[in-house]
């Protein structure tokens, strides 16, 4: 145990409380699958893209209140963006717009990311550019 | 909303009347116990009658007492104070996988100055086996230090067999009693043990004090050098009004533990069966009897244990968990991991610990209300598969 | 009978506004700081609350305040850290021969280990020569450590010369500031410290709570081992009311530091004049200006210090002596030994220390009553020839 | 300083208060001088003999609380004591008189057994006994 404890933003609060767009998808166009047990968190996050543009997103999160709360927000920020445009969210804004994060727990904005990433490239693979290239 | 407090072995609320014996040693009696004149000597009274309420409780010596800042301290000073003490010879030293931060930390402090340190393995149920000890002992051996009971899944080792068998080969034994001190019954005398930690701050008294019991004639250095405190084995101003305190809740303990265990036992066992039935997918970490009156450790598959913690502290209910994410390193707890319990498991660890206030109610409100928390975190992790739907 | 205490440097009562600030944190927010629960963050909060009011009363960052057992604690914990975490080239540690016990203590254990000290001498005032402490600084030299003032004789330091000297060489400089913290301006950056040890009981705080001042960047083992507080840097669970109470005298001591200087500075002269122009062949011992506002020490010929202390506190005054009566040793201070005093007169040191409620009256009575006193000891001393007669 | 600061007898502290046969002894038959600055407690012992009997005895003493009550007390056991009985005066008996010293204080009693044997001596020099020997 530490002195360091996490100390919570609101908003964080708020989106551990209350996670938006929780649970599964119904045939997703993609999916991204990060994190281990090892490290204790891992997320699952599915996304529906019609005409390049991510219209949904799902997820579902082993993990602590950060991982929650990151999972929960990053799904919220990536809803009408292009794939292009969410390939540039970075884990830094997922945190701002929680309000912050403590130290201790960025790398949960970094699963966030990776696992975004993660299912944009898992859509990509499945539905090639056929006219990119 | 009132809270209900079920994490006793992290800390205890200091006792009303623990609170009302240390007042007056902020303010009339607040001399320095070092001093000749009245002031001085109302203080070292009141130390030496702390001193000697701390003896009884164990069954030791007044003067076998040392004062620490905590239990901590205590477990830094028996090892180190030893391994300083010591000749070059002596230079192994025996502990446990599941030992208390305090003493790992000591252990790798002196491994790093030449010692070398046997951690010895516990069973599933965190049990050290005596002739694993007995085996490890080498003609260097110096010490052997293994705790009473461990504070996060409650084991209560078999000290009595271990103290014999250190008493045998003629190797000192300290014992980390910080869980146990003030509610299960310690004879230093009939338990073979030379050295042991106490800490104030788990049986009702203040935080930042505790005591170390050195056992006449073990050969140990100071960790804190200056004054003459102590007889010479702890510097520094006592901490008088702490001090006191300690005392009051020594005394009170003897008065109180045996019936206190009882009754924790009846909750602690209702609690654990509600858990066990209402939670599918649940286990029970640490030894189904020889364990801490007071100790419900689960593991609670699919859900991580800080997730668990926040909706608990929003429902008003104080726990803890072995998962990475309230440890400020990123491992889980080292002791499930070291009875082989999946990191997974260590992460989904949940630690109830029951004492004086908690009331039938309060289990009943845990109960009720971590049945609903667990479904909620269950339906979102991705590991977790609802019965009847097929596994992926 | 009204007692009058002139022990403030020996620990202080704690304030009544500090003990109401410390009372809710043994009762409803008793929570262990570590603990991710409300409690817990009660806890944490009124810890960091505390951290910068320390750290305010110094001129420090509040990252840079580790919270320690006491004064003793702080002093160990800088030098044996700063020594456990330097490389082997740098052995060599410079003090002086009036440092407290806690500083002397931690330079002999660590001498035992293979460290080169160097103590500097001070003049018959008590001060260091800042001259020396250049001249002794070689290439393996790791840290500097002389104290602000000293806690006998109320001497006070080059403290800012030094610290420049030390920082012109690269070398770390710790200053055990426990006689100095609330009393006297501390500004640790003008005064180039690296480390800089405080207790609470010193200040109207409770006992058995400190702080060491760590400059960030410097490179320090924990003294004590365990669990993560202080980041990382002191283990054990935090003494959180004592903490709290620490803070709230740290918050009282920089409103009223200033003005409390004047007056005991004015009640301190007059009980010196007072003092020499009553008894004859008495002698002030430390500096005459640069000295703690609240710290007359004097020697008086032929008598000893332990049966003035008897003396004193059957009359209800409490003071101290350097005398070794007192000492548990069988020598007397080191610190006036030091200065040059012949054991005579050490012997028949007399340290009385002001504070917060001494008066006037206070000063007359003590004036009057010694004066007594120190007849009827001479009156019986074989060494006392009084005036008149010859001279055996 | 120390914790084990010596807590006195009420007895030691009686003599401390209000020592008896304090002051110096018109052409003394015996005196005795023993302790240094160094130690930090010096005493003198006077002895008055009268048929080789110690009819009085006084004191002065610069030294701790038990090094006064030690004098105080050894004075007083001395008188009507011959110089042989008083030479078997031992440290102990002038310690247990007073109800026993701290540990650290019982080289007081040391001392005022030496200041008595120290006088007797000086007693036995300048009046060397003419019959004896
Ligand atoms: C088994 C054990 N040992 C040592 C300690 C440390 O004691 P303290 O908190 O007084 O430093 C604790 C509690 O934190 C403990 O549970
Ligand atoms: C100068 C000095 N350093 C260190 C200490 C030790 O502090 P503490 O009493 O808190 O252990 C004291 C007082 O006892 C002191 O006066």
């Amino acid at each position: 145990m530490s002195d360091e404890q996490p100390v919570y933003s609101e908003k964080v609060m708020e989106h551990f409380r209350n996670p938006r767009n929780v649970g599964e998808m119904e045939s997703p166009d993609g999916i991204g699958h990060v994190g281990n047990p090892v490290c204790g968190d891992i997320m699952e996050l599915y996304i529906r893209v019609v005409d390049h543009v991510i219209t949904d997103a799902r997820f579902k999160t082993f993990g602590c209140g950060a991982a929650i709360a990151t999972s929960s927000m990053v799904t919220e920020l990536v809803k009408g963006k292009t794939i292009e445009e969410a390939l540039e969210l970075s884990n830094r804004a997922v945190a701002e717009a929680l309000g912050g994060l403590p130290p201790i727990k960025m790398h949960c904005s970094v699963l966030a990311e990776e696992a975004l990433k993660s299912a944009i490239e898992d859509y990509l693979q499945k539905h090639p550019k056929p006219d990119s290239a | 909303m009132n809270r209900v407090y079920l994490d006793y072995a992290a800390t205890t609320p200091t006792h009303p009347d623990v609170v009302q014996a240390m007042l007056p040693f902020f303010g009339e009696s607040f001399g320095n116990a070092s001093s000749l004149y009245s002031y001085g000597r109302e203080a070292r009274a009141a130390i030496t009658a702390a001193r000697s309420s701390v003896a009884r409780l164990i069954g030791a010596d007044e003067d076998e007492i040392v004062f620490t800042g905590g239990g901590t301290e205590a477990d830094n000073m028996a090892l180190k104070g030893i391994a300083f003490a010591a000749d070059g010879k002596y230079n192994h030293i025996i502990t446990t996988s599941i030992e208390h931060h305090a003493v790992l930390g000591s252990c790798e402090f002196l491994e790093n100055l030449g010692f070398h340190v046997t951690y010895l393995p516990v069973d599933k149920y965190g049990l050290v086996a005596p002739d694993d000890v007995r085996k490890a002992i080498t003609d260097n051996t110096l010490v052997i230090s293994v705790m009473h009971a461990n504070n996060e899944v409650g084991t209560i080792q078999p000290i009595a067999e271990i103290g014999r068998i250190a008493r045998d080969a003629g190797v000192y034994f300290h014992t980390d009693a910080v869980q146990t001190a003030g509610h299960v019954p310690i004879a230093v005398n009939d338990m073979g043990i030379d050295l042991l930690s106490v800490s104030a701050h788990k049986l009702y008294g203040p935080k930042g004090v505790g005591a170390l019991f050195v056992r006449t004639g073990t050969r140990i250095s100071p960790l804190i050098h200056g004054g003459a405190q102590e007889r010479n084995r702890r510097a520094g101003t006592e901490n008088l009004a702490g001090i006191v305190g300690f005392g009051t809740a020594a005394e009170l303990a003897r008065g109180t533990m045996t019936e206190e265990a009882t009754v924790l036992g009846t909750l602690r066992d209702r609690l654990i069966t509600g858990l066990l039935e209402r939670i599918p997918e649940a286990q029970l970490n640490g030894h189904p009897t020889s364990r801490l009156p007071n100790n419900v450790n689960v593991s609670i598959d699919y859900v991580e244990g800080e997730s668990m913690l926040l909706h608990l502290d929003m429902e008003g209910i104080c726990a803890s968990t072995g998962s990475a994410c309230t440890s400020g390193s990123l491992e889980p707890s080292h002791v499930l991991l070291s009875m082989g319990l999946s990191h997974q498991l260590a992460h989904g660890s949940l630690r109830l610990s029951l004492g004086k206030w908690t009331t039938g109610e309060d289990v009943e409100r845990v109960l009720e209300t971590l049945q609903e928390i667990v479904s909620k975190l269950r339906a979102m992790s991705p590991l977790y598969k609802a019965p009847g739907r097929s596994a992926q």
